[in-house]
């Protein structure tokens, strides 16, 4: 048995599989199909400071090899989660990582020092790439300026690990990833989901109630990966990548590219024991290969 | 907890050109599946159909360990599916949702159109069990489109209404004259179909002030409440469709049916 | 029958679908499965001014619904384009439209003038988009000044339709059509493919011998459709939407969203015949919904 | 002009565990077809191919209208394929590609690995109507790899070879004894199988001073000359596999196989 363990700033993760902000809930759904202490970590469905109700119905379209969703960030609001989700969940025997949305700076500095005050909180994932929101926006995170503000805002109130999440929506992911990394973060999670949209044709009107929304996937997994390979180039910060991970091949795929451990979205709605059949292929992988550490094959891509 | 397993078609049997039961032998014990709840089913023989798909229970033989669906084919994964072969299989998870409260007592009326038939073999399995009467009003385009009535005759009378007026009464559900009795004789109504019929039987329960159960159909992505995309406008905010129904009391939709 | 025709720039389409380049040869292949005479145009492959060998094989990887290439603008270049290929193809009863591509300005210029002694190419597509090699490179289409300035260079050489093709690669496709728009080009077509990449797991390489490629099929067509619609709400210039076309009904979705034609591309690999049918099928689609044009459906999507 | 066509299965015959006989029932008239051309499947019912998948044609009954392939189950087209039942259909497109070149007299040597057996049971037929003589020599890693040993001896002899030695000599198809034989009594040899394999083959004929041909069998996204990505390095450049190939004299490809 391979040793899984991969380190992302200062966690341990048991193996290198996550579930997704926004397809794994708070994680208590998933814990009817698998027992949580069986992946390296579990980041929530993205939080904000006030509740919020997210977008109005239809917010998904299936579209080929993937799918649109427009969410937009339904959620209850920190406290809430503080109060009555945080003591259900922090527990788990695995790591859980908030997934943080604002609209302003303030925002992402108000809501991780409320994070702060949970223990059982050992990262934050910033997210500045929804497409969906203003709130969690990809305004910050489709220019290096803004992205370098608001991680260097919280990264002074944060303490733990703290994460940033990378919009694909940009012309050179690594601009953005150097001005993140220059800012603070302890490591990248990308991608979030690509701006698409949908069209129904005999109605002749968007299938979204929003018109656009975000793309994720197995059709945007080469996008993913080369987004991967691209900030892995530049950078020597963890990467955690995500983008139509179905099976163990292709989060293996993943971390060949550059990526320490990956996260598990959309596959989970079609399999709900993907990420622990995936944590389970990726042992196999490496005993097949003669690996004693997945770390042997995080960024061990050849390319000569 | 919930159930992922790969079942073996037993059958498929064609109701019409659009409509088919699919049986599937279920490998495990059936958990007991109240009258609403859904399974998502894995379509994998289609190249263009990527999340699964939403059936409630028509019916479920727990001793020979056989679940049954109705399954109107309007789009790709529903062709694809009805073209299985008995003995390949599919992969389902099971059982989701809530389901339709049964009360104890009374006469209720049962109003399905189109594929929204399926949660009422099982409804009215529950409301016998319990000796509640129950009529069933069956609507569809035409005579072709009402089926299952030997089985829903089972349970209770059949009324019928067809757009063409080939069989039944001409017009839709809610133009049956069963809405005109006086007294009107049903102390609970339950419906299932398209929307638009949801909201009209919904306005007649007003009407009679009675209460209504229906149950959505909303897009879903995942079935089991992790993505958040099937949501329904309530009055407590937007709840998700496939964990805090799909079955809904019509008082707490935001339909405005009783303005 | 409703009336099919369409306008890009100074050309009539009998109807408004083409083949895109890199994905119909010359025309020639296709015709050995149906009479050009069937469809409104035939962009063929890229040319440049030099013949080109292209990158090294492997030069594709098929991803999910989709695939990537690294072909690179392999071609024999533009001088025996016009003495062995032309005369063969430029009596096709459709219009050829060339893609031009270059590494520098004056290359772009220089093609154009070439093809300016060609009578039977009413329009030149310029490929600024091209992820797979300098040449018609994306290099000039993911920033405005370079967009502009080659599309400005272009236009005073050239009287035709100037048709740009614009790379999907970028933060905002907007600046850069509006870019193009300013620098006096008639059409846009988008999208060129996205840059992806894909991991052979067990061998650890990359599939491809240049790591990256592009990817195109139904798997970008939520991120094309959207594109196409934010470009048709900033300008009223032709757009020509690209990416993954499979059927009639999506083309529909693609003029429903603000296009005047489309272009088949990967589609035709799976079908050849997948031009003549998307044609038909437009044509009763427009008789279905009561249209006698198909103008009538162009940007016809409904968003109240 | 070339062909698209449904075709329905009328067989399926699997020859080991690996391996399969696909029969198709062609609606048309079967055009002539030479030996080296392909067909491009199309693979619809797998959730994960998308491209079709170039095969070999390994007999054509004209007078029935029945085509036949030889396929080796290796990735999710080639597994999902095997999967139909016979009564679907599929759709190919043909005839796709060049062909071997036949000589009007001589002996040849036809080596073929793997699925690299497929073309030469046409070419078998072609061969024998020229009255050109041929054996045959295949290899394979063990015995059960070894297939159709009894259509070619139809043709001419068989010899084998596998690695394991559980079949014929052990060794790769050029440990072959026959490759020692002197004077060497053949005038051509034609191969297909894995690279490494076609190689080895081709290096022979340049020291046995004999023409050599090969059937390639790159990555194809079209297989009809319009993609450009199926390009192998030749001494005219880079031409296209799928048009100006499969087959290709070793001479004209830059595998340096003489140095
Ligand atoms: C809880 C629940 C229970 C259901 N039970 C049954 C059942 O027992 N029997 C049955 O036949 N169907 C049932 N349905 C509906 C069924 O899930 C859909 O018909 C099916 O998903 C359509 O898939 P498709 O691939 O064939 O259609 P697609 O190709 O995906 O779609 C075809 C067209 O129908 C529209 N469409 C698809 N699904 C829906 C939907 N849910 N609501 C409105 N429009 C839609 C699409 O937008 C598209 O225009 C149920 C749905 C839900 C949510
Ligand atoms: C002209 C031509 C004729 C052919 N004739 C036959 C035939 O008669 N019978 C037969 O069984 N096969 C034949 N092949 C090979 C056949 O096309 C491939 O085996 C098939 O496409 C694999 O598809 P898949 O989906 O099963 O594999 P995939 O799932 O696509 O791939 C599985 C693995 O095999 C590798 N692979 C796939 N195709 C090839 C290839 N062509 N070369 C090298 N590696 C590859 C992939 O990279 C991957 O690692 C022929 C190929 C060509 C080009
Ligand atoms: C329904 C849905 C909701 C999502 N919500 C969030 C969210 O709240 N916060 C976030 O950072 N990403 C969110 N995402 C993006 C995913 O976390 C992930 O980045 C993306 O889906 C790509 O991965 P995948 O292809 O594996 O799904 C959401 C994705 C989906 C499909
Ligand atoms: C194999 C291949 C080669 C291509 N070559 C070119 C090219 O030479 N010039 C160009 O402008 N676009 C080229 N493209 C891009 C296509 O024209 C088109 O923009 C893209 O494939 C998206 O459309 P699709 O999804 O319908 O294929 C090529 C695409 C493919 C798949
Ligand atoms: S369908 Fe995913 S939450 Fe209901
Ligand atoms: S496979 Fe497309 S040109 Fe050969």
């Amino acid at each position: 048995m391979a040793d899984l363990r991969v380190t992302i700033g200062q966690m341990e993760l048991r193996n290198p599989v996550t579930t997704a902000s926004g397809t794994c809930g708070f994680g208590e759904e998933l814990a009817e199909f698998f027992d949580p202490g069986r992946i390296g970590g579990i980041f929530v469905k993205g939080l904000t400071l006030k509740p919020r109700e997210g977008n109005p119905y239809p917010r998904m379209a299936e579209t080929a090899s993937g799918m649109l969703n427009s969410v937009g960030l339904q959620n209850k609001g920190i406290d809430y989660f503080t109060e009555h989700i945080y003591p259900r969940i922090k527990d788990f025997d695995t790591h859980i990582i908030a997934n943080v949305n604002g609209s302003t700076i303030e925002d992402y500095v108000d809501l991780s020092e409320k994070l702060n005050r949970l223990e059982k909180i050992p990262a934050i994932e910033l997210n500045i790439s929804c497409p969906n929101v203003r709130e969690g926006g990809m305004a910050f995170g489709i220019s290096c300026p803004s992205a370098s503000a608001v991680t260097r805002a919280v990264r002074e109130v944060w303490d733990r690990t703290l994460i940033v999440k990378l919009s694909p929506n940009v012309t050179d992911i690594r601009d953005i990833a150097l001005a993140v990394e220059e800012a603070g973060a302890d490591a990248f999670s990308l991608i979030n989901t690509l701006l698409g949209m949908a069209v129904d044709a005999e109605k002749r009107r968007p299938v979204l109630a929003t018109i656009t929304g975000g793309l994720s996937g197995p059709a945007i997994k080469p996008i993913a990966l080369r987004m991967v390979w691209q900030v892995a180039q530049v950078s020597r910060l963890p990467i955690i990548g995500i983008g139509g991970i179905m099976n163990a091949t292709d989060a293996i795929e993943f971390m060949l590219a550059g990526a320490s451990a990956i996260q598990v979205g959309t596959a989970i709605f079609i399999d709900p024991l993907a990420p622990v059949k995936i944590a389970e292929g990726i042992g196999e992988y490496l005993v097949r290969h003669g690996c004693s550490k997945v770390s042997e094959i995080i960024g061990a891509l050849r390319v000569d | 907890m919930k159930r992922i397993q790969d079942c073996t078609i037993s059958k498929i049997t064609w109701l019409n050109t659009d409509s088919y039961l699919l049986e599937l032998d279920v490998p495990d014990e059936i958990p007991v599946l109240a009258p609403g709840q859904f399974a998502e089913i894995r379509i994998g023989n289609s190249p263009d159909v990527f999340l699964r798909r939403p059936f409630s229970f028509l019916d479920a033989d727990v001793e020979n360990r056989k679940l049954v669906f109705f399954i109107k084919r309007i789009g790709k994964g529903t062709r694809h599916l009805g073209e299985l072969h008995p003995g390949e299989t599919v992969n389902i998870i099971y059982p989701l949702g809530n389901h339709f409260q049964v009360p104890e007592k009374g006469n209720v009326l049962i109003v399905g159109g189109g594929s929204g038939i399926a949660p009422f073999i099982l409804l009215g399995k529950e409301l016998q069990k319990k000796g509640v009467g129950m009529t069933f009003l069956l609507g569809g385009k035409a005579g072709s489109d009402i089926l299952l009535t030997d089985r829903f005759s089972q349970y209770g009378d059949v009324l019928i209404t067809t757009e063409d007026g080939s069989k039944g009464e001409k017009g839709m559900v809610t133009d049956h004259s069963v809405f005109t009795s006086d007294p009107f004789p049903f102390t609970m109504i339950y419906a299932c179909g398209p929307e638009p019929m949801m909201k009209a039987v919904a306005r007649m329960s007003c009407l009679k002030n009675i209460p209504c159960e229906v149950s959505l159909e909303n897009l879903m992505a995942c079935g089991f409440g992790v993505c958040l995309c099937c949501i329904v406008e309530t009055t407590e905010g937007n709840l998700c469709v496939c964990t805090e129904g799909p079955v809904f009391n019509t008082n707490r939709l935001k339909w405005q049916i009783c303005a």
